[in-house]
């Protein structure tokens, strides 16, 4: 059937577009007013999209697709074009909300901050772009979206650009991030080669790989899903790629909940649904992807033991629930992902809105000044608690079922994968347990004075807090064994559910285990926080360095690029240049010997002209009588 | 290659005797000391040469040739020598380097030419030349070659003016 | 309105005109020779916009070709046995001007960045009058060269760029501006040589045409680009096979390779760049503006317009070379641009990888890759001349534009540093901007013949992002040393052109087909050539 | 034996220009003995600018008199005495430059030459009367005797001229090693006839090249030799590297006029002198047995080549300006030569178009270089380069009249270097001769740096302490007349190569037969 | 070998002897005599040639007198140019005429 309301769809991302145009012509020197402006803009986006959605679910509308010519060029014409699937339905009510909620929150958390016009409106280019991203009818301008993402989030995380970490943060976000990109960038190449007519948008993806399989050999066909699947690494911070996404948490911690938890993050996952065509026509392109989401979950949650910055913790926690969504596509199972990305983003976002609020109350990050702030602030602690527990799988917390969801698939390819999520979900809890306990329960350590004044935040703060802890605790039931709504929506009715309960017991145990390991160690003290280090220091010290792959990429890309460039350098001047000088140097020194031979003498010059007499007349003439 | 198949006649002996002295004449003024001697040794070189213009039938260049060089060139560069100062040649440092290098390079040349004089077979010719030798360049000089004749009238004067007015001393020196 | 004035001529020509008025202008009246050098410089771009907004890519150039005899010399050829049926040879240097899809996008960058760089021209604050002077006489040159359709016109016109830089450089650039001089002009003009011979065999040997004379066939030699086209087609070219006018396989070859040089020293190729590492140190912001902006682009041009539409077969076989020539380009400037100290340089070697992209569209033979290197040429233009522009305001602002030097100006100066990260970001090809697009098609170009290459071309990107951000981001963030507390931001001088380029990069960015659309039937005779020679 | 064919009054006519000369020197040479010590000798320069003026107007006369008869169908060539003096195109458009050279420069000393530096000034002037006879002679004659007596009546004088400095030992010195060379190349160029006359048993350019065939089977060597003999001195006279070292001692030292007279008219009648001989006589072989020529051709591009890398290299680290410019007299004479030592073939025979219109271009950009120099080492005091220093402040418009002249030298578009360049460049191309192309264009690039260093001193150096140049008006006139011309030259050679062309052909108005 | 290349051989030797001298001799006089001596060679040649050489002819000679008559009137110049020079410089060394130099 039509759809009424599909066609303006290409407004939801326009509000927030119009909203950065504005505050950046003329935003300058107004404050609150360019934060309303942007937050109302993103209002008005999570309500449209929330209209399409809401049609879509009721009148299970047709796709729409619109759009216009963007770039005619050889045998290149592509459109600018947008779709809207039930699948980018969903991304448009996750991104709009959580944009916006972030939105209302950094009203209070940015409000004494003075470039905060500045803030809103990369937040809303980067809500724009997301949308963009989210509705994109083929892959050149998801792409050219996925970038400007990537420039926003870049953006936002060297925001404190007076800081030295945040601009570092910033760059190495941007450069690790853009090494996923080339991945993408030549998988398009690739595909805009092969595929017939040079068609890029998902519909002939669609078409060419799923419907008509086999026009692609399955070598190339395998080499663009890996490639895509570089640029999903790349943007989701899976390993080895990952390093980018805790040093993010330089920026505004508004932002590690909108951007480096809950939209753009996931847009590695949506890319790899998106195409997911592609990875089905590979076997080997979903092991690999099913291999490395695991073991980045299973990576991330140990090095999320050791960290002690409240927000880094918590970004390893994003990096190994992004695996999870990665091994949840690995075993094919979109509807997991998808489920398990939504979910995600709620409780990702309120755990990082909750972290933020905490920091605004006690200016630090480091969890081991904290302690006993639950009684200075209730709501914060309350929502936190809940975050903390969807985040650990407890049910019926929406956590629980998403994650159930995916381990339920991934015992149906493998046992080991199984195994490896099983023990993640143990170590997330006990990680999760460790934040919380430390910082909400026992005696203050930190500034005394602090603490005193800490207290929960304004009302545009906590407001997003409860709306986010309500949807931790609901969301999850869109897609619960019993029911399998949300995948028979997205995937029209291909609906296919089964839930082992070998999976709900084990994920249940695994998580109830690690809550309880935490209290015991980090709120009872029945065990000794340095058992561990006291007895194998060496393994605490490697989970603190995060196994130390940012000393060995310093190593193997940083210095070497540093002194392949010093030693091009070096070449440059005395090989290349050095050549130019040498012939300028082999005329001047022939000028020179000119020079040197104009003693003066006329019977010098005479001599000259005699040997060159004799010299030319043997050579030219003494050459025909040899 | 070296050949010397001579006839000979008595031109052979005549073109012999001028030939040495000619050449005696300039190696040693290659190799006087004084500059007077030079001159000299080099005014016996024209002669002989005028000696073997005769011996060629040209007995008006001949003449020509005793008059201009040795009664003219000869004379004025004498006048020049005695009009600056001079040290002999032998009392200066030697420039070894220099006539080392001229004298491979004029050695050569010598050997390019020989090469080619030898290497060219002449016939006799068959057309005498005119007795009158003398007469007969007057008239060229005045049909033939008369634009060139009148051109080196001016020339002469040319030169004349412009040496008197070089060598002129300044009335208005300081 | 303009439909019957010569237009192409009324653009090449009114700078020059500008340049005498200026000449003659009051010296010591600063304000109205400025004003007469925006005035000047204005007036072709305006030209241009309307030659934009009449050009139909269907329809091609030709309803604004102009064509005049401007000299024709005979040569006496003597009865040495001549040639059978031919009285007599004339050399002929036609004053032709045209236009198409390869040349109108260029001749709009030239208009927009002059017209920019003269407003920019506030830094100068020596000599304005010389200075306005040769800049305009600099614009004829660089209009004409992409508007001559004579090989000698273009040459002159190339020549003519070359004096006015010269003195643009020495006189008003910074403390080793004579040397860099000198570099330029020997540099360049050794280009430049070796572009004449190169033209010069291709007039004795494929400019010829015949006309019926009252004496009888006159033989026409001349630089007619059109002519030359027209030889190149002749289906009886293997008749003349033989004849000492033929263009041999051999000298084929020599043109080309001639030509590659010559325009590899402008575009830079590696390892002809160096010249343009001191030019970019040395010279005043403006005029960089001008050489990064513009001057690089002859190369570019050149090449596609001469090597690639004249000597077909050769770019053909020698496509992979010049791929590899490419990918060299890109990453060696890149690596270097990571590792310098000094802004300009880093911007100087990061023009050298952007080239390399031009080269690879033209290694790729396909339409895509063409249009791919002329937008990337155009792209590069803007944002180099943007980013020069702002080295300009840094320099006067701060005294130094030195990387370690610099540091948080984002705080003094946010609008001069956010324009800087916009064109930093344009610069390392972000979608949305203009760089992205050229790169994207010259990729995808090259991407269907040689992929591997590609690949590693591509890592280029990245590289950029690598000394992009490493610069951009020390100048803008970090700590504000002390000494730089007081700046000022841009004035409304400085502002205008900033806001404009940035606005055509974004707006070329955002849609491409802007640029694209006019291209479209530029390269058809190429490509059919391609096809017919080397069968596609 | 045949008819005494003597000279007869109508031939006078024929020699009018070289008579008028040749009065004008008498008569003023007589005005200067009686004209009182007081009185300004320039007077004498005004007398001799007429008689080149009169001269010219022979000329030009003589040159419609042949187009004339050309019309007419006839040879427009005029022999008198069997070739040893001979009217055409070839001469006149030579003499024409010769002239015309003479006359400005004789225009931009007046004014500029000073009693106290030229002693002899009456002299000075009058005698460029004759040195012009001879360079006139040297372009206009078929014969070995009257050429070789152009050339001696060119060289003595000039000798004579470089000397005119008498208080200066630097003009003396000049002269001397003018004298020596000259002599030393007159010998070599005599010795070279001499071989030449006993191959062919005469003097007529004609009859030698008519000889030469048969001569060249039995004396293959000997004829090797007189025209390789002939070659060194012509280089010599040339200063062809590497036997140039004379030039820039004998430029620096003579009066700046005199140098530019011996850097275009000395030269060109030179040049003139190997293109008459050259042309004419190694033009033999054209048919058969081109092994000769092939190598006399190559000999003379090798030393053509030699000078221009020789010249331009040398001249690159040069300070004295007048020596820069008489280096860049020695590329340029390189450069000069480039068109006489390619190949006639059916393509290409204008080499003589591209000769002397780059001859013209090199004329006006020399001669107006010259005259600025003589300016600024007037207002300087010296003629090191950086005399012209800031000349920007103090002379802005002399400063940009040298600009174009520096141009033109260059070669940089569009002027009158650059086309006499590109014209002989396609030459080069037409007859394949790459490698001549390649340094010639490599040398003019270097160029660019030399003459530019006369740019970097006048615009990029400061010149502001020193008081503004005065230029004489007469010194004016000339240096704007060059300097227009050079670019009219470039942008609108046209005319003048139709011209030449419409009165030039190789076969018909140069070579004797 | 024939008279006429006994002649031309002679010939060889003067100039080559003049040359030298041309290129060795300090004394400016003698360089200039030696100068003469070459023309001399020349000469020699051209009045053999006149005789013995392919076409006999009084051109030969007639050139030879030429060249005397230019010989004498170089000569005249050469000395007045010397003489000048002497006043300045008090030498006639050929090698101390070197202050143009470089």
């Amino acid at each position: 059937m039509a759809t009424v309301f599909s066609q303006y769809a290409w407004l939801v991302p326009a509000f927030p577009l119009a909203a950065f145009a504005i505050l950046t012509a003329f935003g300058r020197g107004w404050s609150r007013a360019g934060a309303w402006i942007a937050t109302l803009a993103s209002l008005a986006s999570f309500a449209l999209s929330l209209i399409i959605a809401i049609e879509r679910i009721v009148s299970n509308a047709e796709d729409y697709v619109g759009g216009f010519d963007w770039l005619r060029a050889g045998a290149v014409n592509l459109t600018a074009g947008y779709e809207v699937t039930n699948l980018t339905a969903l991304m448009l009510v996750v991104v709009t909300l959580v944009a916006f909620l972030v939105n209302l929150y950094s009203l209070g958390y940015m409000g004494e901050d003075e470039r905060m016009t500045v803030f809103f409106s990369y937040v809303a280019l980067f809500t724009s772009s997301m949308l963009g991203l989210v509705l994109a009818d083929n892959l050149m301008i998801l792409y050219v979206c996925w970038e400007l993402v990537g420039v926003c989030s870049f953006l936002l995380i060297g925001f404190w650009y007076r800081k030295p970490e945040a601009r570092a943060a910033a760059k190495k976000a941007f450069i690790v991030t853009r090494v996923g990109d080339l991945g993408l960038l030549i998988a398009i190449l690739l595909l805009f080669w092969y595929m017939p007519d040079h068609a890029l948008d998902f519909a002939s993806l669609h078409n060419v790989f799923h419907t008509q399989s086999g026009i692609i050999s399955t070598s190339i066909t395998t080499l663009i899903a890996l490639l895509i699947f570089v640029g999903a690494v790349g943007k989701s911070g899976q390993f080895p790629l990952h390093v980018w996404l805790p040093d993010a948490m330089e920026g505004p911690t508004p932002i590690s909940a909108l951007i480096h938890a809950a939209t753009m993050v996931a847009a590695g996952v949506f890319l790899v649904v998106r195409t997911f065509d592609i990875f089905q026509a590979s076997q080997a392109a979903l092991d690999t992807v099913a291999i490395v989401g695991a073991f980045t979950a299973l990576f991330a949650a140990t090095i999320g033991l050791a960290q002690n910055d409240i927000k880094r913790v918590l970004a390893y926690s994003t990096v190994s629930q992004l695996g999870y969504m990665m091994l949840a596509l690995g075993v094919g199972s979109t509807t997991a992902a998808m489920f398990h990305l939504f979910t995600h983003a709620f409780f990702k976002a309120l755990l990082f809105l909750g972290a933020g609020s905490v920091i605004h109350a006690i200016h630090t990050q480091d969890i081991r000044e904290m302690g006993g702030l639950g009684s200075r602030m209730k709501a914060t602690a309350w929502t936190f608690g809940i975050g903390v527990l969807a985040l650990s799988g407890i049910p019926p917390l929406s956590g629980f079922w998403s994650k159930d969801a995916i381990l339920s698939a991934a015992l149906e390819k493998s046992p080991w994968l199984f195994a490896v999520g099983v023990l993640t979900a143990f170590f997330t809890a006990l990680y999760m347990a460790r934040l919380f306990f430390l910082v909400f329960t026992g005696k203050a350590r930190g500034d005394a004075a602090t603490y005193a004044r800490a207290k929960d935040a304004p009302w545009t703060m906590t407001i997003p807090l409860i709306v986010l802890a309500a949807l931790a605790v609901v969301s999850g039931f869109v897609q619960t064994p019993m029911s399998g709504w949300l995948g028979s929506w997205l995937w029209s009715g291909e609906a296919k559910e089964h839930a082992e309960g070998v999976a709900i017991v084990a994920s249940v145990a695994a998580s109830l285990l690690g809550i309880y390991l935490g209290w015991l160690i980090y709120a009872k003290g029945t065990i000794r926080r340095d058992a561990v280090s006291s007895r194998l220091p060496w393994l605490v010290k490697l989970l603190e360095r995060k196994y130390y792959i940012d000393e060995l990429y310093e190593l193997l890309f940083v210095r070497s690029l540093r002194g392949l460039g010093k030693a091009l350098a070096v070449f440059d001047d005395v090989v290349v240049d050095g050549a130019v000088k040498l012939a300028g140097g082999a005329v001047a020194g022939l000028g020179r010997l000119n020079t040197r031979l104009q003693n003066g003498q006329v019977q010098t010059y005479g001599l000259v002209a005699v040997i060159a007499t004799v010299v030319l007349v043997l050579a030219i003439a003494g050459r025909r009588f040899w | 290659m070296l050949n010397f198949n001579i006839d000979f006649t008595g031109e052979f002996f005549a073109f012999f005797l001028l030939a040495v002295c000619a050449i005696v004449g300039a190696v040693l003024a290659v190799n006087f000391t004084k500059v007077v001697h030079m001159a000299l040794s080099l005014a016996f070189t024209f002669v002989s040469l005028a000696g073997l213009y005769v011996v060629l039938q040209a007995e008006f260049v001949a003449f020509v040739q005793v008059l201009l060089y040795v009664g003219a060139v000869t004379i004025l560069m004498i006048f020049g020598i005695m009009m600056t100062k001079h040290q002999s040649e032998g009392q200066e440092r030697g420039r070894p380097l220099l006539e080392t290098l001229a004298a491979i390079g004029c050695l050569c040349l010598f050997g390019i030419l020989f090469y080619a004089i030898r290497s060219a077979g002449f016939a006799k010719p068959d057309v005498p030349l005119p007795d009158n030798n003398t007469l007969s360049i007057g008239k060229l000089l005045y049909s033939t070659y008369a634009i060139p004749f009148e051109l080196v009238s001016v020339l002469l004067t040319v030169a004349f003016i412009g040496a008197v007015a070089l060598a002129k001393r300044e009335e208005d020196q300081p | 309105m303009l439909e019957n004035l010569p237009v192409l001529s009324l653009i090449i020509w009114i700078p020059l005109l500008g340049s005498l008025v200026v000449l003659f202008l009051p010296g010591y009246n600063a304000r109205a020779v400025r004003g007469a050098a925006i005035f000047f410089a204005v007036v072709p771009l305006l030209l241009a916009l309307w030659l934009y907004a009449s050009y139909e890519p269907i329809v091609g150039g030709q309803a604004f070709a102009e064509q005049g005899t401007w000299l024709s010399v005979p040569l006496n050829a003597e009865a040495f046995g001549l040639h059978a049926n031919v009285a007599s040879y004339r050399l002929a240097f036609d004053y032709r001007l045209g236009v198409d899809g390869i040349s109108l996008p260029l001749v709009l960058l030239t208009g927009v960045v002059a017209a920019m760089a003269s407003l920019a021209s506030v830094h100068i604050r020596k000599r304005w009058k010389t200075y306005f002077t040769l800049f305009l006489l600099l614009q004829t040159g660089m209009y004409g060269v992409f508007l001559a359709r004579d090989v000698t016109l273009f040459f002159i016109f190339f020549e003519l760029t070359l004096v006015p830089m010269f003195f643009l450089i020495g006189i008003w650039g910074y403390f080793g501006r004579e040397k860099a001089a000198n570099r330029f002009l020997v540099y360049n003009g050794l280009g430049s040589a070796v572009m004449l011979l190169a033209f010069l065999i291709l007039i004795a040997t494929l400019g010829f045409s015949s006309a019926e004379t009252s004496g009888g066939t006159e033989l026409i030699f001349s630089g007619s680009y059109d002519t030359m086209l027209a030889n190149l087609k002749d289906p009886n070219a293997a008749a003349h096979q033989n004849s000492a006018m033929f263009l041999s396989e051999n000298l084929k070859w020599a043109a080309f390779v001639l030509l590659l040089v010559a325009f590899g020293i402008k575009l830079p190729m590696f390892p002809f760049h160096t010249w343009m590492l001191k030019v970019h140190t040395e010279a005043p912001p403006a005029v960089v503006m001008i050489h990064s902006g513009i001057l690089l682009k002859m190369g570019a041009y050149g090449l596609i317009r001469f090597a690639a539409f004249l000597l077909p077969v050769q770019l053909h076989a020698s496509s992979t070379v010049l791929a590899i020539i490419g990918v060299v380009n890109i990453l060696y400037g890149a690596v270097l641009a990571c590792v310098q100290k000094e802004f300009k340089l880093v911007l100087a070697y990061s023009s050298v990888s952007q080239m390399g992209i031009v080269l690879l569209g033209i290694a790729s033979l396909n339409e895509t890759g063409f249009e791919g290197a002329i937008y990337q040429a155009v792209s590069h233009g803007l944002i180099s001349a943007l980013l020069f522009l702002l080295v300009g305001s840094l320099h006067e602002r701060t005294g130094t534009t030195r990387i370690d030097e610099l540091g948080g100006l984002a705080q003094t100066v946010p609008f001069l540093s956010g324009i800087l990260l916009t064109a930093g970001l344009a610069s390392l090809g972000l979608p949305g901007l203009s760089g992205f697009v050229g790169e994207f098609l010259s990729f995808l170009g090259l991407f269907s013949s040689m992929k591997a290459l590609t690949a590693v071309g591509v890592i280029g990107v990245l590289l950029a992002a690598v000394y992009v951000l490493r610069s951009v981001l020390a100048i803008t963030n970090g700590p504000l040393p002390e000494r730089f507390a007081g700046l000022k931001d841009a004035r409304f001088v400085e502002a205008l052109p900033m806001v404009v380029l940035t606005a055509l990069i974004v707006l070329l960015g955002i849609y491409p087909s802007l640029l694209t659309d006019l291209m479209q039937h530029g390269f058809d005779g190429l490509l059919k050539e391609l096809q017919t020679r080397v069968g596609g | 034996m045949e008819a005494l064919q003597t000279l007869a009054w109508s031939d006078a006519w024929y020699l009018a220009p070289e008579l008028a000369l040749a009065a004008a020197t008498l008569l003023l040479a007589v005005v200067d003995l009686l004209l009182p010590g007081r009185v300004n000798r320039d007077v004498i320069g005004w007398g001799a600018l007429a008689g080149l003026l009169v001269a010219g107007v022979f000329v030009g006369w003589h040159l419609h008199d042949l187009q004339a008869a050309a019309d007419a169908g006839e040879q427009p060539v005029r022999n008198v005495l069997g070739g040893s003096y001979r009217v055409d195109d070839f001469g006149n458009l030579l003499k024409l430059v010769f002239l015309g050279a003479s006359a400005l420069i004789l225009l931009a000393s007046l004014g500029t030459v000073r009693r106290e530096d030229v002693p002899i000034k009456g002299e000075f002037y009058y005698l460029f009367l004759p040195a012009v006879i001879g360079a006139m002679v040297m372009a206009s004659s078929g014969d070995m005797i009257t050429l070789f007596i152009g050339m001696e009546l060119l060289g003595i004088t000039s000798y004579v001229l470089v000397g005119v400095r008498k208080r200066s030992g630097q003009s003396g010195e000049a002269a001397f090693k003018y004298v020596v060379t000259g002599g030393t190349a007159s010998a070599f160029v005599l010795y070279g006839m001499s071989f030449l006359y006993g191959v062919t048993g005469t003097t007529n350019l004609t009859l030698i090249s008519q000889a030469l065939g048969t001569a060249l089977t039995e004396y293959r060597a000997l004829v090797y030799v007189a025209f390789f003999l002939m070659i060194v001195g012509f280089a010599l006279k040339l200063a062809l590297a590497p036997f140039h070292a004379w030039a820039p001692d004998v430029y620096q030292g003579a009066p700046t006029p005199v140098t530019a007279f011996l850097a275009v008219v000395a030269k060109g009648a030179a040049f003139a002198m190997v293109y008459r001989i050259f042309l004419n006589t190694a033009f033999f072989a054209y048919a058969d047995n081109t092994e000769v020529r092939e190598d006399l051709f190559l000999a003379l591009a090798v030393l053509a080549a030699a000078a221009m890398i020789v010249g331009v290299a040398g001249a690159m680290k040069q300070q004295n300006a007048k020596r820069l410019l008489a280096l860049s007299g020695v590329a340029n004479a390189g450069i000069l030569l480039v068109p006489l030592t390619l190949d006639v073939t059916n393509l290409h025979s204008s080499m003589f178009s591209e000769f002397i219109y780059y001859l013209l271009a090199y004329l006006f950009m020399n001669v107006g270089a010259f005259a600025v120099l003589t300016v600024v080492s007037r207002s300087s005091g010296h003629e090191e380069l950086s005399a012209f220093a800031g000349l920007y402040h103090r002379a802005p418009w002399t400063a940009g009249a040298m600009t174009v002249l520096l141009c033109s030298l260059a070669g940089l578009p569009v002027t009158g270097g650059f086309f006499g360049k590109l014209f002989i460049l396609f030459g080069t191309v037409q007859t394949r001769s790459y490698w001549l192309a390649a340094i010639l264009l490599v040398t003019t690039v270097v160029s660019y740096y030399v003459y530019f260093s006369f740019i970097r001193q006048m615009y990029m150096r400061s010149g502001e302490t020193e008081p503004p140049a005065t230029v004489p008006v007469p010194s004016g006139i000339v240096i704007w007349l060059c300097a227009a011309a050079s670019v009219a030259l470039g942008i609108l050679p046209k005319p003048i190569l139709d011209w030449i062309n419409d009165i030039f052909s190789l076969s018909a108005d140069f070579l004797t037969r | 070998m024939s008279m006429l290349a006994s002649y031309l051989t002679l010939a060889a030797v003067l100039f080559c002897i003049g040359l030298y001298g041309v290129l060795t001799k300090r004394n400016a006089i003698i360089v200039l005599l030696s100068i003469e001596l070459m023309l001399n060679a020349a000469n020699l040649n051209l009045v053999a040639f006149s005789k013995y050489g392919v076409v006999p002819s009084l051109t030969g000679q007639v050139f030879s007198l030429f060249a005397m008559t230019l010989a004498a009137a170089e000569a005249a110049v050469g000395v007045a140019v010397l003489i000048a020079l002497y006043r300045r410089r008090a030498t006639v060394n050929v090698d101390e005429f070197d202050e143009l130099r470089r």
